[in-house]
């Protein structure tokens, strides 16, 4: 079987016989760093790509086709035209803040894919406390995006901050709800273990009700976290322009435009791990033969295969559903998803401490 | 580095909206002030698309005024042209073919149809959906197609002229429209499954905006808003003009008087309007297009006025003839300008989104506001 | 009410106004003086007639003086008269109606901007369709701006 | 009798410089990143009147202007590449269009769709308030004929305005071009 | 590879938009014109200044997030024993829950939650 | 209490319901791609067929020997609303040695043109017509401004 576990120790033992291990160290750290650009960029490429698809095909329309085949280098072209644009910076803004917004952004962003299990074996950093850790650098997020809006000395920006700062740290609560009800079935903080123990089964198929409901809320909330329609209260084209990130142009925009995306696949990742059991392939119960031939598909297949589909769901809810306003989204979130997700809560642990999930 | 920033606190901040906004749907300027978000005070402020068309009508003589009518709704273009024909039919006491009257207000109801399939889709983009954008401009391609086959173009037709229209219609129409009826009866149920009934829709639309029907009428508000608001105004019914009292349809009222109504006015206006065509597409009499009418046009010295229901309300043509080959005066009542003007009315102690709401659902053409 | 039943009614209640039957609608002169928000009042209010709705507002500019023109309708007996006020060339001053009808707050900014028609009692008199700065007052007929006037 | 139909005097732009392979191969960095630029135009959310229509019409499923890339409508000139200016403008919108072409940063473009925003068009004559011509006001780079003029000749107009980037020339340098052609 | 890691994935981004902001740097030529720098508000010159005190509103959601988001730290090692300890975990989280709904429902009722 | 937990519940669930039929639609779309309408322009030039009436821009019809049918009377110019169409006259000496009046230059502002067809009304001898054509993209807005009659075209022999 297929397998980056084997890899990545080989890659290590060989190092290790060249060199010394701070070196060693470091050449990982590289190879580390590079791929996670690497994988950056790659993400972004293709789910700007995937977004725009997903939209033209929803709308009757062809989308990207005319720059490649398919139109494949239509995100690229528009990576390099951003890269490209006069990188320029109104004057009366607050100088640091506003240079040091897509910092936080992107450094948020990269720091959530450390403890993320990609495929069997690969993982930049196996916590014991992953939930917890992606919980507490998800949060961050909201600071640059505050600190873009208020330097940018725009009116729109300011709106858009606001919203957005309201906005993320209310669904933050009911994430977290149902990010614990995982937990209290698994009994574990480490990802690792979260995904061995859906060996028999995902989650979602084994937590009854419960998990559903977590599912759903889980859902519903994250797609408020990224600023996802139908709660971009933070950009609301129509109502601020362009929101937080009015005054930006060219590569600073691009990364905000980025980390958007790559704060997608994060959640999604996540919400893949704790429902879908991550690189887990698909098994029932005692079904040995049929568990076997599931595992032949690589499991870095299976990941990407369960994050995308929630991927396109998160871009399913957003060229199908309206705006809310930002009242009706606070009203969402405390009157309708918190309460629900506490009761949730409770549920599962009731649920889990008579042991009647599979 | 780290410069002194100076903050004030006098708590309210004035933003513009506009005039380059996507909710404003052209270039209305609003200048409004905020509490928090929630809006204390709002001022338009028009007149970035003021191109003088009525001053310019008094140097275009008759057959030659109307095409810039055109352009000042140019989505209920036809209705215009209607209105300013009527009205020199009216001067020079023509009678009009009765097979130009049936097409007339056959493609009047097309133009309606595509007007509010426009609306639909720009409202329901303002509100942050984008893809029943796509799925009404499907079904607006296709009256667009029709109008150009028989009229010449897609949007500013100049197809009726004084006396009747322009040219017959095309031998392909008949049938166009028919399958066009065909494929809408069966598109309609899409708009209320992804708009109408959805929940957050309905939330972002109703009790938004609330306008009761004696400020509807003391605004002087027409069409779909004031409809939504119960105030009867359709002049289709209420002075017949053209072959309209040879149908049979309703005048739909909403007694909500909120934002939802006056969308749902419009949903059930394009049925009635769908019923309309179905009426006359069968029954277009033979006969001439157009009646006889010299080559240059003088009205009797006089006043002349004529409404007409557009599709966003009451046009009304006010002309002043002196005789001669051109207007003295023109003045064109346009039915957005009064709409306009029930805005502040209705925005106050509403959030910015419900302002882009309200004015989705008022479905401002601004160029017909500024003319 | 018809049109005939509408002139013997009004010449009832305004004799010194001239009224005559017009295109359509009725139409009833005033002469420049006359107290007119009291005659508005009386149209609106009288249970008769009540002339709800105004549907249409705007100046003609004669050369010797200027006509305020008012299209009534009422939206209980759907019947329409045509109010016409005269006014000085030099002094045009009329009361605002913009408290009788709210829709008249902006045609009468409109007339303000391109007649140059002073409402008296307007809440916010100023300029809508052109700049501050505009000189002159388009509509005129003797309104004349070689820059962007084009003659064909 | 035969009567010849005058053929378009202007070959079609895009197939000027047919390159295979949708255009990519490229040669110097200046041709990449023109291809970049030419092929990522995000427009500026403007549209002033009934041109505007027609520009929505193009964004339409039917048109669909999105296949050359063009879908990503802008609200704010920061980040626009091209103003499509639809409809009028008049004296009262002249420094507000300025103000926002301005604001845009470098490089950006301008497509003068219709007769309006070309020369003033049906407003031409005999009125007080309309500018002339939108190059009155900021320079265009392409100019629409029509009134309006259908979604196709959007399209056309934006291959045709993807052909001048690619070409790398300014928009002096096409103006000298005409000036030597005697034109 | 433990903690290094996360300064890798800092350094990595850090020179990802770093890298990308000096390229357009270098790349670039823009132009300059008095407007250009000024405040965009749809075309209009902005008029006075958005950096103003803000509606005491919303510094409530920050607070209020604030207590939930901490009590909510405080369940995580709940969560993590909860499977072993049995039904008494369930009803200590029950009474800690009650608690915390009772401050919610009051801060709603006050109108805390209301967006300004 | 158990009233209230009950529209709780059914406003929960009718929410839902409205929501994932508006997702059914999109789905479905989503999951038919032959419903796709898109026309791909430039590609199908070739096929692309305007309607018959379709105004695009004005020309005047030449048959093969280079003649037209535009004496040059004017009534377009007159037509026209907004002088798209200035026509230049020359008088010319016919093979009977008579003077007679003939266009020089049609000149046409396609970029004033609002295509409303006045002018091809107006024309009493047919000479001018509307083509279909509307790929009018230009640099220059002065390359609009065009002459319709060719160089060295004739009226054509018995158009009055």
């Amino acid at each position: 079987m297929f397998s980056f576990q084997n890899m990545t120790q080989e890659i290590h033992s060989w190092l290790s016989s060249l060199m010394s291990e701070t070196f060693v160290m470091l050449v990982e750290m590289t190879i580390v760093g590079i791929l996670a650009i690497a994988l950056f960029a790659f993400l972004g490429l293709v789910l700007v790509y995937m977004e725009r698809k997903v939209a033209a095909v929803i709308q009757l329309r062809k989308g990207p086709n005319r720059v490649g085949p398919f139109g494949i280098f239509q995100t690229s072209a528009d990576t390099l035209k951003l890269v490209l644009k006069e990188g320029f910076m109104p004057d009366n803004v607050d100088k640091f803040l506003y240079k040091l917004a897509p910092f936080v952004v992107m450094i948020t962003a990269m720091l959530i894919l450390a403890p993320i299990p990609f495929a069997k074996g690969v993982q930049i950093w196996d916590i014991n406390i992953g939930v917890f850790y992606l919980t507490a650098i998800s949060s961050i997020s909201v600071i640059g995006i505050l600190m873009a809006g208020w330097a940018s000395n725009n009116k729109y920006s300011l709106l858009g901050a606001m919203r957005s700062g309201a906005q993320i740290v209310s669904y933050e609560l009911s994430a977290g709800m149902a990010v614990l009800s995982i937990v209290v079935l698994t009994g574990s903080l480490n990802l690792g273990d979260i995904i061995a123990s859906q060996e028999d089964g995902w989650w979602i198929f084994k937590g009854h009700i419960p998990a559903w409901i977590a599912f759903i809320i889980y859902i519903i909330a994250v797609t408020a976290e990224t600023n996802r329609a139908p709660f971009d209260m933070a950009e609301a084209e129509s109502e601020l322009t362009g929101g937080f990130h009015t005054e930006y142009a060219g590569m600073r925009f691009a990364l905000f435009f980025l980390a958007e995306y790559i704060n997608i696949f994060i959640v999604c990742a996540i919400g893949a791990i704790l429902f879908f059991g991550g690189w887990m392939p698909f098994h029932i119960g005692s079904w040995t033969a049929f568990n076997h031939v599931m595992d032949f598909i690589p499991s870095f297949m299976w990941f990407f295969g369960k994050t995308f589909f929630l991927i396109f769901l998160i871009m399913w809810f957003r060229w199908t559903f309206p705006r809310l306003r930002v009242d009706q989204l606070l009203n969402l979130e405390w009157k309708y998803l918190l309460p629900i997700s506490i009761f949730n809560l409770l549920l599962m642990t009731l649920v889990a401490i008579k042991g009647w999930h599979f | 580095m780290f410069e002194e920033i100076k903050t004030s606190n006098d708590g309210e901040l004035v933003i513009n909206v506009g005039p380059q906004h996507p909710a404003t749907h052209g270039v209305l300027h609003l200048l409004i002030t905020l509490n928090g978000e929630t809006i204390t005070k709002l001022e338009p402020n028009l007149g970035y698309i003021h191109r003088s068309i009525e001053k310019m009508c008094e140097s275009l003589s008759y057959r030659q005024f109307i095409y810039s009518t055109s352009r000042m709704d140019y989505l209920s273009s036809h209705m215009n042209n209607h209105a300013c024909a009527m009205i020199v039919e009216k001067g020079l006491q023509v009678e009009i073919p009765e097979r130009a009257e049936v097409i007339r207000v056959l493609i009047s109801e097309l133009t309606r149809l595509a007007s509010h399939q426009l609306w639909w889709g720009a409202m329901a983009m303002d509100l942050g959906a984008l893809s029943p954008f796509f799925y009404s401009f499907r079904e607006r391609e296709v009256i667009t197609d029709i109008m150009e086959e028989t009229c010449g173009a897609r949007l500013t037709m100049n197809y009726i002229v004084p006396g009747g229209l322009m040219a017959d219609i095309h031998p392909n129409f008949v049938k166009r429209v028919k399958d066009f009826i065909i494929q809408f009866n069966s598109k309609i149920d899409e708009y209320d499954q992804l708009v109408t009934g959805n929940i957050i829709f309905q939330n972002r639309m109703k009790n938004v905006g609330y306008l009761s029907p004696e400020d509807a009428i003391s605004y002087g508000t027409t069409g779909p808003v004031a409809r939504g608001s119960g105030v009867s105004c359709d002049i289709r019914k209420l002075y017949p003009y053209s072959a309209y009292n040879k149908v049979k349809f309703e005048e739909i009222l909403e007694t909500g008087g909120d934002s939802f109504a006056r969308y749902l006015v419009r949903i059930k206006e394009m049925k009635q309007s769908i019923s309309i065509i179905e009426q006359l597409i069968d029954n277009i009499p033979e006969g001439d297009f157009q009646a006889k009418t010299k080559a240059v046009l003088k009205l009797p010295k006089g006043e002349f006025y004529q409404r007409v229901e557009t599709a966003r309300g009451e046009l009304g043509v006010y002309l002043v003839s002196e005789g001669g080959t051109t207007p003295y005066r023109i003045k064109f009542r346009s039915p957005g300008f009064s709409n306009l003007s029930a805005l502040n009315h209705m925005v106050k102690g509403h959030k910015i989104g419900d302002l882009v709401a309200i004015m989705g659902t008022l479905d401002l053409v601004i160029p017909d506001i500024d003319r | 009410m018809g049109n005939e039943e509408l002139i013997v009614k009004l010449q009832e209640l305004f004799p010194a106004a001239s009224i005559i039957q017009g295109n359509d609608w009725p139409e009833i002169s005033f002469e420049s003086g006359a107290d007119f928000l009291s005659t508005i009042d009386v149209l609106k209010s009288d249970q008769t007639l009540a002339f709800d709705y105004l549907f249409c507002e705007t100046c003609v500019d004669w050369k010797t003086h200027f006509t305020m023109v008012y299209h009534l309708d009422s939206t209980r007996f759907r019947h329409n008269i045509v109010l016409k006020y005269k006014l000085d060339r030099e002094t045009p001053e009329i009361d605002s109606l913009s408290f009788v009808y709210r829709t008249s707050e902006q045609h009468e900014r409109e007339i303000f901007d391109l007649f140059g028609i002073i409402f008296k009692g307007h809440p916010n008199l100023k300029r809508i369709l052109l700049t501050e700065d505009w000189v002159g007052y388009p509509l005129r007929k003797d309104y004349d701006d070689p820059i962007n006037m084009i003659k064909l | 009798m035969d009567v010849i139909i005058t053929e378009p005097s202007t070959p079609f732009p895009g197939s000027v410089h047919e390159v295979p392979g949708g255009g990519i191969v490229l040669s110097t960095l200046d041709d990449v990143i023109n291809w970049a630029r030419s092929n990522s135009l995000w427009p500026l959310v403007f549209g002033t009147s009934c041109c505007a229509i027609e520009m929505m019409s193009a964004a339409s499923a039917k048109y669909d202007f999105s296949r050359f890339g063009f879908e990503v409508a802008r609200a704010t000139p920061r980040q626009a590449d091209v103003i499509i200016i639809a409809g009028t403008i008049v004296n009262k919108m002249a420094p507000v269009l300025k103000r926002l072409f301005d604001q845009m940063p470098d490089p950006k473009y301008v497509i003068a769709m219709g007769a309006c925003a070309t020369s003033g068009g049906p407003f031409f004559y005999n009125t007080y308030s309309v500018v002339k011509g939108a190059d009155h006001v900021i320079p265009v780079d392409v100019y629409v004929a029509g009134c309006p003029p259908r979604p196709e000749a959007l399209l056309h107009a934006l291959i045709t305005l993807q052909e001048k980037i690619k070409s790398g020339l300014t928009r002096d340098q096409i103006r000298a071009q005409f000036q030597e052609d005697g034109k | 590879m433990g903690s290094g890691s996360l300064i890798t994935l800092m350094l990595a981004a850090i020179a990802f938009s770093a890298g990308g902001i000096a390229v357009a740097k270098f790349l670039t030529k823009g132009s300059t014109n008095p407007q250009k720098g000024q405040a965009y508000e749809c075309g209009i010159p902005s008029e006075g200044t958005p950096w103003k005190q803000f509606h005491v509103g919303y510094y409530l959601f920050a607070l209020i997030f604030l207590i939930f988001d901490v009590e909510l730290v405080f369940m995580y090692p709940w969560a993590v024993v909860a499977k072993k300890v049995g039904m008494m975990a369930l009803f200590e989280i029950i009474v800690f829950i009650f608690i915390l709904f009772m401050g919610f429902l009051y801060a709603h009722k006050k109108g805390a939650l209301k967006w300004m | 209490m158990i009233s209230f937990l009950k529209t709780y519940f059914t406003e929960v669930f009718q929410a839902i319901k409205s929501l994932l039929s508006g997702m059914k639609l999109t789905g479905y779309y989503f999951t038919h791609p032959k419903n796709i309408i898109t026309e791909e322009y430039p590609d199908n030039r070739a096929t692309l067929k305007m309607a018959d009436r379709f105004r695009g821009e004005v020309i005047m019809t030449h048959d093969e020997k280079n003649e037209h049918a535009c004496t040059g009377c004017s009534a377009c110019e007159l037509a026209c609303p907004n002088g798209t169409i200035k026509i230049i006259n020359k008088f010319e000496i016919n093979a009977e040695g008579k003077k007679k009046k003939a266009i020089d230059a049609f000149v046409y502002h396609l970029e004033l043109c609002t295509m409303c067809n006045l002018c091809i009304v107006a024309c009493p001898t047919d000479a001018i017509k509307m083509s279909p054509n509307f790929e009018h993209s230009v640099y220059d807005r002065r390359l609009l401004t065009k002459q319709l009659n060719h160089e060295g075209s004739k009226i054509r022999e018995g158009v009055e």
